[in-house]
């Protein structure tokens, strides 16, 4: 188990190593110039080039992985000696737009995403596989028909479209919500509460829909099985049968998907809900710095979500490696 | 032996009133195709203590009957008709709620395949364990103390150890002996057996049959066997029920089914059987084609498209006409649908035995 | 008696497991009839209204996305024809009129701001949708089966080396990668720096870019199948029959694949099409004026309030139109499996 | 100067109501009346946080706006008035220019003080002035090292290194020795960067976070991207600052809501709506709005911007000048202001310089119809031989500026001109326009004067030699090189004498109209929304920013 997990954490940081790779190539790639626009207005030739300098981009594509690399495990120093600005490790570099350490701006941000990301994760894990569970075990019948007509509507759904139906009907209209956005819940319980509702709102029906089907067609898969005959030949009462033996089998694969979003939800993967609900968050922060060529900003969102899917992965796996004795972590 | 000629109804004839009573069973499922006639019309009793075999191949209808048994196509879109006595109680009609507190209790199965019929998330104890507390109100320990007393008895060795195994840890056999013994937790009535040793090496084959056998000498159960195999209820039944396409073609007991069997396709299935006694050089002959449709079973008789015999009735009767189950001539209660006459059938026999 | 089937028993009296239609009633249906799988599904298919209407709204889409020019020369008012009389200036080129300017020249209103007809909008921006929908699904399967058909079948390392990528792949913050990569690639193929977007290179973009996140899924999929496949007899006999690779691969494991590769295509084409609606309403997709349903849905989130209709339209369409092309992927994965029963 | 535009905008609407409480509007209290009260909290909503507040790199209007409030820089705008005066800062007057505005001195106010009490030093400001150079301090204006003597090779003041052209003979004395003559060098210095850094409290480039303070305002917190508090600074006294005011006790600057949501929010007037204002430009649709709104004309402060909104017509590639009058003549601007927000946005232009810059120059060369004539057009393109064009078209790739290419195209058309338009990541759009490699036929821009002179907008926009000189950031999106344009603005930046400059750029102004080089859309105004309990707001016009230094809060 432990030796499982050691590999599999090794395996992880190479996905990392690769993405961090492919990123910085990418940004290599990328048609705009940061030095010219930190430079601003109106920027010399020779100015330029002391910026290109300063930002570290006049160095080598290896040497500038070299140092990112390096900053990881041993943090890097920036600028001249009486203004020295330390950046301990992991280090994920200094934002050229804002020259402060990009794991402080993520770090500021996550709890948005997290709040954002674990509340609807929640609640559309719960109605999704109740929903599911109705609708398998009713297969066929008008509670299925609308349930899989309602997780087709749902995954059909735009969520920059949907979102500002909900925001237009609950905010604007009828006035029952204050706008929506991010606010601690250390600071306001109630008001990060009661902005973040339509946000939960809005993701909870674009994945509930996923887990509805999901978890109907895992159902009746399971339902299938002869075990679940066996069962029934025992003599358990239904309910028993569906929950205690359909569930158990069923919800292996749900999990995993569950990780999965979960993972890159709370990575920031949540763009379009953010933009829409004008939540500060790490969707938001990466698409700014992609917009703003903010080099270290770009790779520090990018290893940031990945590192979130990447462990979700693993996360996953062990948590099947609990649920099914079957499976063997070695 | 002498057959008799004419025809003549034999289910009419009441029994008095056995410990199972099956009356023209059928169960069919509408699909966007047809309707399936899975069991079309089955009639059987059995008495405690006895056993019944039930042979045919896959799609005959035989597991079918089984789970309508155990009403387990309640609430399913199987249409189940005729009716199931046992002990006086209607099974057909019987309401959900009150056939599972018969289910594992009174009725209870061995299922073929136990890889895929034990649940592969919970232990093998934990199952054994679960199929009494349903029946009885005991606590966790108790259960567990009778799911390990039970895999004692269906001899799997360690059992205090093997009861906190998960299936998949178990081999073959010991998997069937854990389903014998979760089907035998709460004493059943009747045991239905489906393909108990399908799956399994001849060595285990035989050690399970023989463990079925002694616990339904120490329970007194009534047992039906399901198989394919001819060989393994010769061993263990007292009557045999050939099926054929969802109905009944042959009928009695075993000694009349297996030493005078009345219908080609009994023939058959006794033909692609190897004996331990019979000569090493005979060959083995698998009966040609497929089974028949369910939808649209073939005219007359359902097995004539497969039947080399079917010349032998004159006018093509087997293509046009049903036959019906009749009663064969004899000391035995053995009855068979065929429309070959008692005269034909012995000189087929004959001219095989010559062969 | 001869043998012209294989025989249900064979001699030693076993059966493969789970011949015996036990429970599962559908598990019979191989023993009524020898019609083939494509029949059965389209049997299917043609049976189940949802699918049926879904199809028939979907080829309704196509024509109207096809008819475009001909629907827009009708009504004369092309995609990028401004109106200047049917917005006011004075109130930031808002619409005149009610309903954003639905009137007899302007089916479904005008757009603020430039004055286009909408309904034009809409049908030009339906065939981008559908275009870039249906040519990365292409594209994505057909790199996806090679991949997974690849990585399946051989094995070894091509395998370690192909799955390894499908992870990284599937790790990507995708749609942040989308953004970043759009100006990458068009950077790239982009050979003159001035004299406008080149509308087609930008679809090209697009369609490159979801692609290449959109094929792993499918390679995933084709190399689980053909794992399993690989291991069934007619392969091994094709084997000792001393089959070419392409031979096993193209003729043997190709057709048996069919039906996945057939769902994911279905399934991928809607999947694509919201994509590509939300880099365009991200702004890295479609570029205005160039009509096209995300970026006209983020137009209209800046009108929102003073012109809902403008945003109602092309969202409403835009939902009918993926639920619809997912309820024909369903209906087609239900009808292939065998496994999803419908009643 | 720029003006950041609006973020990245994704949100449609948001509006914010507290539940219950409503809105108390009625108060009939315009801008700048009332007697001011001291105490309470000013909350101001941006979209985004301000790029920099480190004074050597802010160079965008709100920053600085912002910026007035912490740091006092040399000279600055006592904009009470009618017209904003110069008048002395940290310095006791407006300098004093000698050996033909090549040297200028300044003399420090005695008594003013850092957050921490200690005097603030001539060799506060040279350091500060110092900092400009350091390639770590990127992002602010060019002038200093255009215009100190040694400034091209000094790399600024963190590896040790002092610039020697800028003198401090006293604690309170500073000399700069420029390498031109700069006639309106003491409007250059009300710029930001022109100000003092304590060197013992200088962190770099993290300095945007420290700023130290000699104004009335000191940093609290600030927490990038999200939030930025300021305090009363106990040390600072309104007897040796002519233009702050200390009224409200803190300012409360909030990032990272939508723009939308802000202007709705302030419009609803409600809770921390009735303290809020905001900085970013109101635009697009909400102006319209906004604008017509009678019940909101008392908060609503629409600034003249001392800018232009334009379209260059690449005068190298474009090179037939019937053909760019033609263009002048046909495009309709009454369709290109309703793209940017209709009326409330600004005039229509004629002219590069707006009216309220030194040395505007009323006049007109082309159609006196906003809508353009087209006959006029048509017969000027016929004069040119009725050549089938295709010209390119780029502009930032948001909404606004789409409808603006396509009021553009569709005007074209009719004088037989197709335009293909090219919109440009609007982050990097400066950046890749400015690139000499990157030249467009008609290329649309903005400019706001970074001070209220001609200086600061002409030369910029039309010297001909910074193609060469500034190949990647070139501000000349005409292309024009034009020896008399150039002779001119040369001439003109020597002139020390304020009305024979301002006439210079004036017929300055009129010759690169005649040349066609660039078609004058708009005088911007910047519009910005406060709410009903904020008093003592003044249109700051060289800002286009609503000045916060008199700002009270109403109790």
């Amino acid at each position: 188990m432990l030796r499982y997990l050691v590999r599999r954490l090794l395996a992880a940081a190479m996905i990392l190593l690769v993405i961090t790779a492919i990123t910085f190539v990418i940004f290599y790639a990328l048609p705009s110039n940061p030095a010219l626009l930190a430079c601003g207005k109106t920027c010399s030739p020779s100015r330029l080039t002391e910026i290109r300098h300063s930002l570290g981009l006049d160095q080598s594509f290896l040497t500038q992985f070299w140092e990112f690399f390096k900053g990881l495990f041993a943090g890097r120093d920036y600028g001249d000696q009486s203004v020295r600005v330390h950046c301990g490790a992991p280090c994920l570099g200094l934002s050229f737009q804002t020259d402060t350490p990009v794991l402080t701006t993520l770090l500021g941000d996550f709890p948005a995403d997290l709040s954002l990301g674990l509340g609807a994760a929640v609640v559309f894990l719960v109605l999704g596989v109740g929903l599911g569970m109705l609708a398998a075990v009713r297969r066929g019948r008008a509670a299925d028909k609308a349930a899989v007509g309602l997780a087709l509507v749902g995954v059909s759904v735009q969520i920059y479209f949907i979102g500002l139906l909900l925001l237009f009907l609950f905010v604007d209209k009828w006035q029952i919500l204050p706008a929506s956005g991010y606010t601690p819940f250390t600071q306001d319980p109630s008001a990060w509460f009661q902005g973040l509702l339509l946000p939960w709102a809005t993701l909870v029906i674009v994945y509930l829909a996923m887990y509805t089907r999901l978890t109907r067609s895992s159902m009746l898969e399971v339902f299938a099985e002869d075990y679940m005959r066996t069962a029934r030949a025992k003599g358990l009462p239904a309910g028993k049968v569906v929950l205690k033996h359909g569930l158990r089998a069923a919800i292996t694969p749900i999990i995993t998907i569950f990780g999965m979003d979960v993972g890159s939800l709370i990575g920031g993967s949540a763009v379009i809900t953010e933009s829409v609900f004008g939540i500060n968050g790490i969707g938001k922060l990466a698409v700014d710095s992609v917009q703003n060529s903010d080099l270290p900003v770009i790779l520090g969102t990018t290893l940031f979500a990945a590192t979130f899917v990447v462990l979700a992965n693993v996360v996953v796996d062990v948590v099947y490696g609990l649920v099914d004795p079957r499976v063997r972590l070695a | 032996m002498s057959l008799q000629t004419s025809p003549r109804p034999a289910d009419l004839t009441p029994a008095p009133s056995p410990f199972l009573d099956v009356r023209d069973l059928r169960v069919h499922f509408p699909t966007e195709d047809g309707v399936v006639k899975s069991v079309d019309g089955v009639s059987f009793t059995l008495e405690k203590g006895s056993t019944l075999g039930i042979v045919g191949e896959s799609g005959s209808g035989k597991s079918v009957t089984s789970l309508a048994l155990l009403g387990l196509h309640k609430g399913t879109r199987a249409q189940v008709s005729g009716e199931i006595w046992l002990e006086g109680r209607e099974l057909v009609a019987l309401p959900e709620h009150e056939m599972r507190g018969l289910r594992g209790r009174t009725v209870s199965m061995i299922f073929q395949d136990p890889l895929s019929a034990l649940h592969p998330y919970f232990t093998v104890g934990a199952q054994i364990a679960e199929a009494y507390r349903v029946h009885h109100k005991v606590s966790k320990k108790e259960a567990r103390d009778r799911a390990v007393e039970m895999l004692k008895r269906v001899g799997i060795p360690q059992p205090e150890r093997r009861a906190k195994d998960y299936p998949h840890q178990f081999s073959g056999g010991m998997r069937q002996r854990a389903m014998i013994a979760m089907a035998l937790v709460c004493d059943p009535e009747l045991l239905i057996a489906d393909e108990p040793t399908t799956a399994l090496d001849v060595t285990v084959q035989a050690q399970i049959l023989d463990l079925i056998r002694d616990l339904q000498e120490e329970f007194g159960s009534a047992v039906i066997l399901i198989t394919h195999d001819l060989g393994v209820v010769a061993d263990i039944a007292d009557d045999i029920l050939v099926m054929y396409g969802g109905r009944r073609i042959e009928y009695g007991s075993v000694r009349d089914v297996l030493k005078r069997p009345e219908h080609p396709y009994t023939w058959g299935l006794l033909e692609s059987m190897p004996h331990i006694t019979g000569d090493v050089d005979r060959r083995l002959n698998p009966i040609a084609g497929s089974p028949p449709s369910l939808i649209n079973p073939p005219g007359g008789c359902a097995f004539h498209p497969r039947c080399t015999f079917k010349g032998w009735v004159p006018e093509g009767r087997c293509a046009v006409d049903r036959p019906e189950l009749l009663a064969v001539a004899g000391p035995g209660k053995h009855l068979a649908a065929c429309h070959l006459t008692p005269e034909t059938k012995n000189e087929i026999r004959g001219r095989r035995a010559a062969q | 008696m001869t043998t012209q089937h294989p025989p249900v028993q064979n001699a030693t009296g076993t059966m493969p497991p789970g011949a015996d239609p036990a429970g599962d009633p559908l598990a019979a249906e191989p023993v009524v009839a020898g019609r083939s799988p494509a029949r059965i599904a389209w049997n299917r298919i043609r049976r189940d209204k949802v699918t049926l209407v879904a199809f028939v709204v979907t080829v309704l889409f196509i024509v109207i996305a096809l008819l475009a020019p001909v629907l827009t020369a009708l009504t004369g008012w092309g995609p990028i024809t401004p109106d200047g009389r049917a917005i006011n200036p004075d109130t930031g080129n808002f619409p005149r009129g009610s309903l954003g300017g639905i009137s007899a020249h302007h089916l479904l209103g005008v757009e603020p701001g430039t004055g286009y007809d909408l309904f034009a909008r809409v049908v030009h921006g339906l065939r981008t949708s559908l275009l870039v929908g249906f040519a990365s699904a292409v594209l994505s399967t057909v790199v996806g089966v090679v991949a997974g058909l690849a990585a399946g079948y051989s094995g070894g390392w091509v395998d370690s080396v192909l799955s390894r990528v499908m992870d990284v792949m599937l790790a990507f913050p995708q749609l942040l990668f989308i953004i970043a990569l759009t100006p990458v690639i068009q950077n790239a193929l982009q050979t003159n720096s001035h004299g406008g977007t080149d509308e087609n290179l930008r679809l090209l973009v697009l369609v490159l870019n979801i692609a290449v996140f959109a094929w792993a899924y499918t390679a995933r999929l084709v190399r689980g199948q053909v794992l399993s496949l690989r291991e069934r007899e007619f392969v091994d006999a094709a084997r000792i029959m001393s089959a070419g690779r392409g031979h096993i691969l193209f003729r043997q494991l190709l057709p048996n694949l069919w039906a996945p590769i057939l769902i994911s295509f279905a399934l991928a084409v809607p999947q694509n099409i919201t994509t590509e609606a939300a880099l365009s309403y991200l702004g890295v997709g479609v570029v205005p004026p160039n009509p096209d349903w995300g970026s006209l849905l983020s137009d209209a989130s800046q009108y929102f309030l003073q012109d809902p209709m403008y945003l109602f339209i092309p969202g409403v369409l835009l939902l009918v139109l993926v639920l619809a092309l997912n309820l024909l992927g369903d209906g087609v994965r239900d009808a292939l499996d065998p496994r999803a029963a419908r009643t | 100067m720029t003006r950041r535009t609006r973020m990245f905008s994704l949100t449609a609407t948001t509006v914010a109501i507290a539940l219950g409480a409503t809105a108390c509007g009625g108060s009939s209290s315009t801008t700048g009346s009332g007697s001011p009260t001291k105490g309470g909290t000013l909350t101001i909503l941006n979209d985004a946080d301000y790029n920099h507040i480190d004074p050597q790199r802010t160079y965008t209007t709100e920053g600085s706006s912002m910026d007035y409030e912490i740091v006092r820089t040399l000279t600055g705008w006592d904009e009470t008035g009618a017209h904003p005066k110069l008048v002395g800062d940290l310095a006791t007057d407006t300098g004093t220019p000698s050996k033909g505005a090549t040297v200028w001195t300044f003399h420090l106010r005695h008594g003013v003080k850092w957050q921490d009490g200690t005097d603030v030093t001539a060799q506060d400001v040279k350091y500060g002035v110092e900092r400009f150079f350091s390639p770590d301090i990127n992002g602010g204006p060019p002038y200093a090292s255009q215009w100190l003597v040694g400034g091209s090779s000094y790399k600024g003041p963190f590896k040790g290194k002092q610039l020697d052209s800028i003198q401090t003979p006293d604690k309170y004395t500073l000399v700069f020795h420029l390498n031109q003559p700069v006639a309106d060098f003491n409007e250059t210095t009300t710029m930001t960067g022109w100000s003092a850094v304590p060197k013992a409290h200088d962190t770099g480039a993290t300095y945007d976070l420290h700023v130290w303070s000699d104004g009335p305002y000191m940093i609290k917190s600030y927490s990038h991207g999200k939030e930025l508090v300021l305090v009363r600074n106990k040390y600072w006294s309104r007897s040796t600052d002519p233009i702050r005011e200390q009224n409200v006790n803190e300012f409360d600057a909030k990032f990272g809501q939508d723009q939308s949501a802000i202007d709705q929010q302030i419009k609803s007037d409600a809770g921390t709506g009735q303290t809020a204002i905001t900085q970013t430009p109101i635009a697009g649709s909400d102006l319209t709005t906004i604008a017509n709104d009678p019940s909101l004309k008392s908060r609503f402060y629409k600034i003249p911007a001392p800018g232009i909104n334009y379209m260059a017509i690449n005068t190298g590639r474009v090179k037939d000048i019937r053909v760019r009058e033609a263009i002048e003549d046909a495009v309709d601007k009454t369709t290109v202001r309703g793209a940017f927000g209709g009326s409330a946005y600004g005039d229509y232009a004629t002219s590069v310089l707006a009216p309220g810059i030194d040395g505007h120059k009323n006049f007109n060369l082309y159609s006196t119809n906003p809508a353009g004539d087209l006959a006029k057009a048509k017969a000027l393109m016929k004069q040119a031989g009725n050549p089938k064009l295709t010209m390119s078209l780029s502009v930032e790739n948001i909404p606004t500026h789409e409808h603006f290419a396509d009021a553009v195209k569709t005007a074209l058309a009719k004088i037989g001109i197709t335009v293909n338009i090219s919109p440009l990541d609007k982050n990097n759009y400066f950046s890749i326009v400015d690139n000499v490699k990157n030249q467009y036929d008609l290329t649309w821009g903005d400019w706001i004067a970074d001070w209220p002179n001609a200086s600061t907008i002409l030369p910029i926009l039309f010297d001909g030699r910074q193609m060469k000189t500034l190949p990647q950031s070139n501000n000349n999106l005409a292309y024009l090189n034009d020896p008399k344009v150039n002779a001119q603005i040369d001439k003109a930046a020597k002139t020390t004498d304020i009305n024979q400059a301002n006439a210079a750029y004036g017929a300055l102004d009129e010759q690169v109209m005649k040349d066609a080089a660039v078609v004058p859309l708009m005088y911007m105004n910047f519009s910005d929304l406060g709410g009903s309990k904020i008093g003592g707001v003044i249109d700051d016009t060289i800002m286009a920013e609503p000045s916060l230094v008199h700002v009270y809060v109403k109790s």
